[in-house]
């Protein structure tokens, strides 16, 4: 009895509350759970557990041959599944010396660029859900599909591609690819102007956003960000335009660095980040050199032993690609470095102090997709 | 006996009169009462029934949609559907929750939005109780759903519901009074708080323009206040669904989670009827001064028409804020309550006395 | 008195955002003609998928039941995911000698990823990407397919 | 038996029923709301008796404004788990016989007193324009003067609060 009674008394209001938001939670984009302790509605700290939905793609790529670890790295982050498929082509390109032909490389660079338009209007969607406006997901998926339908005419498939190959692609676009693609543009150029007007320039958006999340640019460097969610902080990140690949190089376009690095100006990156894809796309599309659609290969790929690594810009932040070999037809050991993971990490320190609400935007804005940080 | 459309004074006192001259008083009043209470109940249901399917319908196609349209025409029995669908559900028991307030919540909840509907005037005659105080009435008893809420939160023994049940008990108590303002700034134009008072005071004009600014202003300031009361978007931060995932009815199930749901469209249905009565003339024709003929093909239109069409069009403009706006922050909401909207009805009161004072409405 | 003009300011500024949005959303409640959901079910027939859709592996027969396959199982082994099994048999040929054809190619729809790997590797084109996408069953079993139908043959030119 | 009596003595049930609920309850949540039920009912009660005024405030303030306070309050400061405990006897006697005592006053008064048989016809309604006068009123009877005395005190009340829940938080 005498242990009980002499325990500290507790006080009342240094009890922290816990909340277990996730794994099911419609907030957390997937099965990650945030374990928030809370005073109020105040967020006092927060721990990411991950691991939900953890497939061991790593381990899986080490019994795989080249070819086949293209197909895994779709359903990482699977909403910029060909650039991820993009950046394992390129390492074993670069580890074999494997020149790929230019029109390769221009439909490369506009399938990214239209990735990345249709992985932000899907994060777009998803903000505006997070803010509590629902309709801004309807036109968000709208704009979307219509990305959709041109990869599914020219690929086959809508989100899980597997169209790039180590040196080339699967197959050539569809005859009806660059018409489509400009009709796309012309009709997407419209209805931005509704995404502004229904959520960018709302009052309600703007006060929820502007001032809340704040991360300074040494922060986002300490923490690893990278991406449009950097950018905002004024963190120059982008790999198109600080180590070139496919045709980024030929492209006029800028790097859009924000000041604020608040949630708004988050926000505001992505916005701009798809009109800057659409003047990419604009430059490259009448230009796509006649050529072939793959360079030749041998028949079963085998890196020289050695350490590779390649990195590209993913629609959320800069994706690396790591592979030691030993010369056999699979790696032995394959390494992403994938956005979100860093992305999520610096979740606790933005929302220190923030109200639930604010923990909302502050998770809709850095925008990550669960399978890419379990992987 | 001469029923007309336009007036339900003479069937409604047909009825009574039937049924005095036949029963003893005691039981000529139970059999009257519980007409008015099925009637009541019969509408309440329909009206909700029918606002699910409106909301829906609504809200597709403002996001492009074409919404429910599989059951029936145009998928008109859709709620049906879903009622039954929602009837035949295991009603989930929470182990650890506090069982007779779990149970009590749901029904608090719909007996004070119940006990609302009795003082709304449909048309003339057509008006279960027409007290004195019918606008103070109707604002006591709306009060009392959120005591419904607050239970449901707190008895579920979810950190969510609880979360979702203290902001709704917060947005609630503090909207009340721009709600109870706003309606202030027309009794004082009205000089009674009569439903049926009311009405025939605006057969020569609605009190929205008849008021002239303030009026107007009160109305917006109803309109905002009142879509918060009822707990809907961009006001809907009890049942926030991203952050809290449903807020205070997390945990109910079926019928129960039925029950609330029901309850938030006829809270939006009464206070749209009230704004419609209040403000835009409640079963009053639309008349313009001077206009004979046009007046004479407005009076033409049955007033239950009238009012129904003013309600829907009142419900309709919520279900627009709804499907437009994000979600605000607890303490945005609060700061809309505090710093604009009561400053604004404070001096909306002052100015709206001194006009009537002046005698400078119509 | 500065304040004062800037409180009504954000009232005005406010307000004015907020109409901005009610008429995006009103617009489209008015115009129905944008709506652009799809009636699945009752557009089925109409509903005609790309060229090049991967619905499924399916190995194309002619009208004389014959095929392209020769049972090489280079899809087998470029197949990420174990998805495809040949089975072959061995058959009498008129000389004396024996001759490994295919038996069997099955195929288990569950566990495709539809990479492509299979039929870009294939050398005589056997397989092809097949425009069905209801695959709904209630037996997981029922997703296992033979891709070669019963009794068909390999195209004779193949052969030699 | 009138419908006005079937009435009364329900409602005289449910206030009785649930009164005793509420001071006999263990569990502070579904006291509170034992009292709402009480203080409802005896809204009904004014209802009944037509002072509709004094019914509509009887909800607005009691059953909407204080037990909403109250249940506000219990969610703050109590667990779902809580249970009060037993009372032991050396409280409950004293209490009771309090409860007793006050009860016998009542019944004594209500018996002792003349109510008047008949009402006159037109005064069992009280018109809510004579209220409003007679509270702005700066005549005999009127109340302008404590009116504007409370509006003054419960201004005080407020920024004291304020002041308070201030400080804390520094």
């Amino acid at each position: 009895m005498k242990e009980i009674i002499n325990l500290p008394v507790k006080n009342v209001e240094e009890e922290e509350y816990h909340i277990n938001m996730g794994p099911q939670h419609p907030s957390t984009h997937g099965v990650l759970r945030l374990v928030v302790s809370l005073k109020g509605e105040i967020v006092k700290s927060l721990k990411p557990h991950c691991g939900y939905i953890h497939r061991g793609i790593e381990k899986m790529c080490e019994k795989d041959t080249y070819p086949q670890i293209i197909h895994l790295t779709d359903r990482m982050d699977y909403l910029s599944a060909h650039i991820n498929n993009h950046a394992v082509c390129m390492l074993v390109e670069k580890a074999l010396e494997v020149e790929v032909p230019e029109r390769v490389k221009y439909i490369r660079t506009i399938v990214d660029e239209l990735n990345r338009i249709a992985s932000h209007q899907l994060w777009w969607c998803s903000f505006g859900m997070d803010m509590g406006g629902l309709t801004c997901f309807f036109y968000g998926l709208r704009d979307r599909e219509k990305i959709l339908d041109i990869f599914e005419e020219s690929f086959g498939s809508r989100l899980l591609h597997s169209y790039y190959t180590p040196g080339g692609l699967m197959m050539d676009i569809h005859p009806n690819f660059q018409k489509n693609v400009k009709a796309f543009i012309k009709y997407f150029r419209k209805k931005i102007k509704d995404y502004d007007e229904l959520l960018t320039g709302n009052i309600i958006m703007q006060l929820r956003t502007r001032g809340i999340g704040v991360l300074s640019k040494e922060d986002a460097i300490s923490y690893g960000i990278t991406g449009p969610s950097a950018r905002a902080s004024g963190f120059a990140c982008d790999v198109r335009k600080h180590d070139p690949y496919g045709v980024y190089d030929k492209v006029d376009f800028k790097e859009i660095l924000g000041t604020t690095g608040d949630t708004l100006e988050r926000y505001m990156m992505r916005m701009h980040e798809m009109h800057e894809s659409m003047k990419i796309i604009e430059q490259l599309i009448d230009n796509i050199p006649e050529g072939d659609y793959a360079a030749k290969m041998k028949a079963v790929i085998k890196l020289p032993a050695g350490e590779y690594f390649q990195r590209v810009e993913a629609a959320r932040g800069e994706l690396g690609v790591y592979v030691v070999s030993d010369g056999n037809k699979s790696p032995y050991r394959m390494k992403f470095r994938s956005p979100n993971f860093s992305n999520l990490s610096v979740l606790d320190h933005l929302s220190r102090g923030c109200k639930i609400a604010d923990l909302i935007a502050i998770g809709a804005s850095l925008d990550y997709v669960i399978p890419d940080i379990d992987r | 006996m001469n029923f007309s459309i336009y007036d339900f004074t003479s069937f409604t006192q047909w009825i009574d009169k039937v049924l005095y001259d036949n029963l003893p008083a005691f039981w000529a009043i139970a059999v009257e009462m519980t007409i008015i209470g099925v009637a009541i109940l019969l509408f309440y249901a329909l009206i909700g029934l029918f606002l699910v399917y409106a909301e829906r319908k609504v809200c597709a196609f403002m996001q492009n949609r074409v919404g429910p349209n599989r059951v029936g025409p145009f998928g008109f029995f859709q709620t049906i559907a879903d009622l039954f669908k929602l009837l035949m559900k295991e009603l989930v028991y929470i182990k650890n929750a506090d069982k007779l307030l779990f149970n009590i919540a749901p029904f608090i909840v719909i007996i004070a939005s119940f006990m609302a509907i009795a003082a709304i005037p449909f048309a003339k005659g057509l008006h279960a109780i027409d007290f004195d105080i019918g606008i103070l009435y109707v604002i006591a008893v709306s009060s009392l759903g959120v005591v419904g809420i607050l239970l449901a939160g707190w008895s579920s023994n979810n950190k969510y519901s609880l979360i979702g049940a203290m902001r709704s008990g917060a947005q609630i108590v503090s909207y009340e009074l721009s709600v109870g303002l706003s309606l202030v700034t027309i009794i004082i134009l009205a000089g009674t708080m009569q439903f049926s008072a009311i009405v025939e005071g605006q057969a020569n004009g609605w009190f929205i323009f008849k008021g002239h600014i303030p009026a107007f202003i009160a109305f917006i300031v109803f309109l905002i206040a009142s879509t918060a009361e009822t707990n809907r978007g961009p006001f809907d931060l009890a049942e926030a669904e991203s952050e809290l995932t449903a807020g205070f009815h997390t945990e109910y199930s079926g019928i129960k989670f039925a029950f609330f749901f029901l309850a938030e469209y006829m809270n939006m249905f009464i206070v749209a009827s009230i704004a419609a009565t209040v403000f835009l003339g409640g079963w009053m024709p639309f008349h313009v001064g001077g206009w004979e003929g046009f007046n004479h093909i407005m009076d033409f239109i049955p007033p239950f028409v009238w009012y129904i069409g003013k309600t829907f069009f009142i419900i309709w403009i919520m279900m627009w804020f709804k499907w437009t706006f994000p979600r605000l922050r607890i303490d945005q909401l609060l700061t809309l309550e505090w710093k604009y909207l009561l400053p604004i009805n404070l001096v909306n009161i002052l100015i709206m006395a001194f006009i009537v004072l002046m005698g400078w409405h119509f | 008195m500065n304040s004062f003009f800037e409180y009504f300011a954000d009232i005005f500024r406010a307000v004015k955002s907020l109409l901005t949005g009610m008429k995006v959303t009103g617009r489209y409640f008015f115009s129905p003609w944008e709506i652009v959901t799809q009636q699945y079910p009752e557009n089925r027939k109409t509903l005609k998928m790309y060229d090049r859709f991967k619905g499924e592996v399916i190995m194309p027969h002619n009208e004389h039941n014959e095929h392209h396959c020769t049972g090489c199982g280079i899809c087998e082994t470029a197949c990420p995911n174990g998805t495809i099994e040949v089975l072959q048999a061995k058959i009498d040929m008129p000389d004396g000698k024996k001759k490994r054809i295919i038996d069997k190619h099955i195929y288990r729809l569950g566990m495709c990823t539809f990479c492509g790997l299979c039929i870009k590797s294939c050398p005589s084109d056997a397989l092809a990407w097949g425009q069905e996408f209801e695959h709904a069953v209630f037996d997981r079993s029922k997703l296992t397919k033979t891709l070669n139908q019963p009794g068909s043959s390999i195209i004779k030119d193949i052969v030699e | 038996m009138t419908p006005n009596q079937l009435m009364f003595a329900i409602f005289s049930a449910v206030i009785i029923i649930f009164s005793i609920l509420t001071v006999t309850s263990r569990r502070i949540l579904r006291a509170a709301t034992y009292l709402l039920f009480v203080l409802v009912a005896t809204g009904g009660m004014y209802f009944l008796l037509r002072f509709n005024f004094l019914a509509a405030i009887q909800l607005t303030l009691y059953a909407g404004g204080i037990v909403v306070l109250i249940i506000f309050s219990i969610l703050l400061t109590s667990h779902i788990g809580d249970k009060l405990e037993q009372p032991d006897l050396k409280k409950i006697i004293p209490a009771f016989l309090a409860a007793a005592a006050g009860m016998v006053i009542t019944v004594f008064t209500i018996l002792k007193h003349n109510f008047p048989q008949e009402v006159a016809a037109g005064t069992d309604r009280t018109d809510i324009r004579v209220i409003a006068k007679s509270l702005i009123s700066t005549e005999k009877f009127g109340y302008a003067l404590p009116f504007e005395v409370i509006s003054i005190l419960l201004l005080a009340a407020m920024v004291g609060a304020i002041i308070l829940a201030k400080k804390r938080n520094d």
